[in-house]
């Protein structure tokens, strides 16, 4: 196997696209979108559930088919998206773009993405980005109808 | 014609009675200087041809002379260069028909196959709008009158029968599949009927490989005075075609997929519907006579040509059939089809892969779209991509072909002359390798 | 854009702030080597770049490059060669759309601009007939709305319109000329009110060279609301274009009248309104969605671009884009106005010769129609041509225009950047014997 | 002038454009037929006229625009078809046909055509044939309704 392909299916990519975390839309939850990837048709829905103040969300569950990057990137998202008020989450889907966007220039901000930053490596595959993208679009869309 | 006659033959290899065989193959490949080429440290294996082909250095140079020597607009000028290159642009209309059982009138440039279906689409919308006069009134739908299609039609031949349908108020049917991948022929019995005003099949499916019984539906929908619309995107390139002969009323297919440029793609029609089919696109050259509030139209295939042609696209669509021809297409026929049944047996030796589309020992076009138990496609296709193998992902413009097999999307690799047993080999043994790497054997 | 930035400079010559001068346009043509071929023992002197363009070898090379290394389907595959053309064919559409001033997501490749405007017309006619939901509403028309045109119009912006009229049943108008070639304000002022929809006119005539006030149509417009269609094909070939700027709704123009190839043109269209656009032709890649009853589109541009895409052709046009750029597309604006006035007073000073449009001293474009009297422009054409003189004759598909002069054809002679001073006195001289030669002095 | 150029118009064709026969359609008449030249928009119309028994065509008489060549055509055809029955009609369409799409390899039958053979150096211009064809076209279709 070449470097390249193990740089875009790291370990823990490959991980959580096999135990994927947050799976499975869980009851209640105050905003939903669901995105699909026109390339592929897979599609993915994320669901966000707010704390008893109604203020911060607490967690973001999702559904969905796709590729192992799109299933390992809302897995991710999952892990990150704990707790959080709408700008911190706001914030982290910013750094998410950025990264995704750099074309392998950027590692990602390890702060902000935690174990999310092992998809720097998607950024090189323009194909591919959209799949990294879309759970994260989701929660981006999911966002503005969430309120507190 | 006799144009045609006088220009150089395209290839140096003299045609051969003989199949085709790999040392012949060998020979072609040095014609596409892309196959040469190295992808992620490995030499490119192009299996995706059934998206869109490659091109010969006979094309692209054909293009370039013409672009080069007598580059003008057609059917315009009067001046040396513009009548030379209305000749060279008429002379491949005349190759680009005769390859596919045509009679020049009968030919019509558009894009793609897709703008050839949406031609008829219009055209047929336009008549029931009352374009066309007396002439276009056997074109006319609306409600109670059904469009039928099948389950197994790329988006080009479903979406625009979808949109003349919510235009016009017709219903739209689709004859379903069997498990097999092949088509129900007992629903188009069942389907086709006194309502049926059009009929609307792929020759060869992209996904599937079924070759369809064309004669068959022809038989149905004759009986009940029906329009056949025929896809040929996945038969004109790979085997001997005469549409004439076939009966069928109209037929779409692309250049890219056979050897030629993008950009130019050809809808045939029989003499006598094109004469009676309004226009589609208006404008410059397809008309006679102009008038602020109206204008009369000229025959076809003109009629249907609005605007600058793609004329060194036309020029060079026709230098690939030559190089078909040289070949000869069903010597290719035969080698894909002896690759493809080498690509679906080996497909069914690994375990946790599933073939779509008829099985081994099957006729069948030479592509084969799979599923990788535990593994998207696309990342089949990245992992494939990785060794240099240039496969096709996802749902191939057929979202409810695989709906119908229960999965949205599917790896395909396809075959032209260029490939080789080696490369299929190839192809195997990573596909072989996908599970282990994603863990999807465990 | 980033790609953009890296593929290397198409041109060798350094652009220079100086107006564009002989020498340098002399160094230009040995890129375009068709401009020394020799046609009827003279050297080919090109006078219909108002037809079709050449090219120059950047844009030929731009073209086979890609197909030798990258050639693929684009927004398709997931494999390397895939991916690049995808690249290559956005980064494309990036350069197209910053020279004429629009968004990437505001350019749609089409075939030519007669695709274009039939875009738009269909997409409104679509739309009048219930398709693209409620956002889509606002382009509905019907009996009572009126669509405003010109009396100059190339039939590509007026037949579209006939048609979308006939089967709206909208109103047709037309804004008519004044004997010196320009439109009559007085008529627009007067025609463009609370039932106009649609103002649909050319930014410059391809027969009487006039450049409209096309700022003062989109006040006119704007006033009641109506959109602006554009058809800018003879002046994004010859000036610094900004749509944006302009203020139209939709713009169209053609790939081989600027340098590029056949088989591509492009539609240029506000951001809002393309996204509130129904589609036209469907298909694959334009869609999100599809059962076998409905199919839910993509946005704008992919949703108006239905099957594989003229991918090598929109390449080759961004290549065209940058060797214009590299010249400087106002230094070439210059040199025409120049030669173009070289041509018009020549003219005037020949008997027997009536030019067509404003007369010498006005602004307009690089190019002049003209009746000789007692010749039919088909004679005069033929006669030029046998000095090696390409210019086009006949009615330039503007039929109202030459009825509106009371005659049925001119003989034009159009300019670009290659064309010389030379060029247009010999021109001239053979102008000057027409007469003699067909006996009409007598 | 180059020798091509004089070879297309031969001093006899510019003689027929400039003064040319049977212009201006005369009364009567049995069969009609309007052409277009779609290249150019140029028409021609043809009028057959019958002699008295009413078997055969008297003469024709044609009105239009267009360029030398068709002008010239027109008047040629004219002094062809004088008092001829149908099928010598047909005849002569047949022989013009015969030498305008020869692509310049036939110099046409002088017996049927008589001056007409001067239009054969048409034959090498594609773009000038529809322009000499017109008004045998005409006569073409209008004889087919031409009822003796
Ligand atoms: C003013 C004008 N509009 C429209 C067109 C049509 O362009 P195309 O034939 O490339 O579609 C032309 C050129 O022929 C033109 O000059
Ligand atoms: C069966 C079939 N039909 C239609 C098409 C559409 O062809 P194009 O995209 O060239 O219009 C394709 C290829 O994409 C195809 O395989
Ligand atoms: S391939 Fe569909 S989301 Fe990645
Ligand atoms: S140019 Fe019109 S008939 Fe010859």
């Amino acid at each position: 196997m070449s470097s390249e392909l193990e740089s875009l299916y790291r370990e823990v990519i490959l991980d959580h696209s096999r135990r994927p975390h947050g799976r499975g839309l869980v009851d209640g939850g105050a905003a939903e979108s669901r995105q699909v990837n026109p390339m592929c048709g897979d599609e993915l829905t994320v669901r966000l559930h707010p704390d008893a103040t109604c203020t911060r969300i607490a967690s973001v569950s999702w559904t969905g088919h796709g590729c192992a990057i799109s299933q390992a990137s809302a897995s991710l998202l999952h892990d990150v998206m704990l707790d959080l008020e709408p700008n911190e989450v706001a914030a982290r889907i910013a750094a998410f773009r950025e990264m995704i966007r750099s074309r392998g220039q950027s590692a990602g901000d390890e702060e902000l993405l935690g174990d999310a930053v092992s998809l720097a490596g998607v950024s090189r595959y323009v194909a591919r980005i959209k799949c990294a993208s879309l759970a994260w679009v989701a929660v981006e869309d999911a966002l503005q109808r969430f309120e507190p | 014609m006799s144009v045609q006659e006088q220009l150089p033959d395209v290839r140096q290899h003299p045609k051969s009675v003989e199949p085709l065989g790999l040392a012949e193959v060998e020979r072609l490949r040095a014609d596409f200087p892309i196959l040469a080429e190295r992808v992620n440290g490995h030499p490119l294996s192009y299996l995706d041809s059934a998206a869109t082909s490659q091109r010969p250095l006979h094309v692209l140079d054909a293009e370039r002379e013409f672009l080069l020597q007598a580059n003008a607009a057609v059917h315009r000028g009067a001046h040396t260069l513009a009548a030379e290159a209305t000749e060279q642009f008429e002379a491949a209309r005349a190759t680009v028909a005769r390859f596919v059982g045509a009679q020049v009138n009968e030919l019509v440039w558009t894009s793609n196959a897709t703008e050839a279906l949406n031609l008829v689409a219009y055209g047929i919308s336009n008549a029931s709008l009352g374009r066309g006069g007396a002439a276009a009134a056997p074109f006319r739908i609306g409600p109670g009158d059904e469009i039928v299609v099948t389950e197994m039609e790329h988006h080009a031949n479903l979406v625009p029968w979808q949109e003349l349908a919510a235009r016009t108020g017709a219903t739209l049917r689709a004859i379903g599949l069997a498990d097999d991948g092949t088509l129900r022929m007992d629903d188009a019995v069942e389907m086709i009927g006194e309502r049926t005003r059009l009929v609307c099949v792929t020759a060869a499916s992209n996904v599937l490989g079924t070759i369809n019984p064309v004669e068959e539906i022809v038989a149905l929908a004759a009986a009940v005075s029906a329009i056949v619309v025929l896809d040929a995107c996945q038969s004109v390139p790979h085997r001997a075609t005469d549409f004439a002969a076939l009966g069928v009323d109209f037929a779409a297919f692309s250049g890219h997929k056979m050897l030629g440029p993008t950009g130019i793609g050809a809808l045939y029609g029989r003499a006598e519907l094109l004469a009676a089919l309004p226009p589609f696109l208006t404008g410059g050259s397809m008309i006679t006579t102009v008038t602020l509030q109206e204008a009369e139209y000229l025959p076809p295939p003109q009629r249907f040509e609005a605007g600058t042609q793609r004329v060194s696209q036309a020029i060079a669509l026709a230098a690939a059939v030559r190089y078909l021809d040289s070949v000869g297409v069903e010597r290719i026929h035969e080698w894909e089809r002896s690759l493809g049944q080498r690509l679906v047996v080996g497909l069914e030796g690994i375990a946790g892969v599933r073939v779509l589309g008829p099985q081994s020992g099957i006729d069948r076009a030479g592509l084969v779209a799979f599923e990788v138990d535990g593994v998207h496609s696309h990342d089949v296709g990245q992992f494939l991509d990785d060794r240099g193998i240039a496969v096709r992902v996802g749902h191939h413009c057929a979202q409810p072909l695989h709906r119908r097999y229960r999965i949205t999307s599917s790896t395909r690799a396809s075959l032209y002359l260029y490939n080789t047993p080696d490369e299929v080999d190839a192809f195997l043994d990573s596909v072989h390798d996908v599970r282990a790497f994603f863990g999807a054997d465990r």
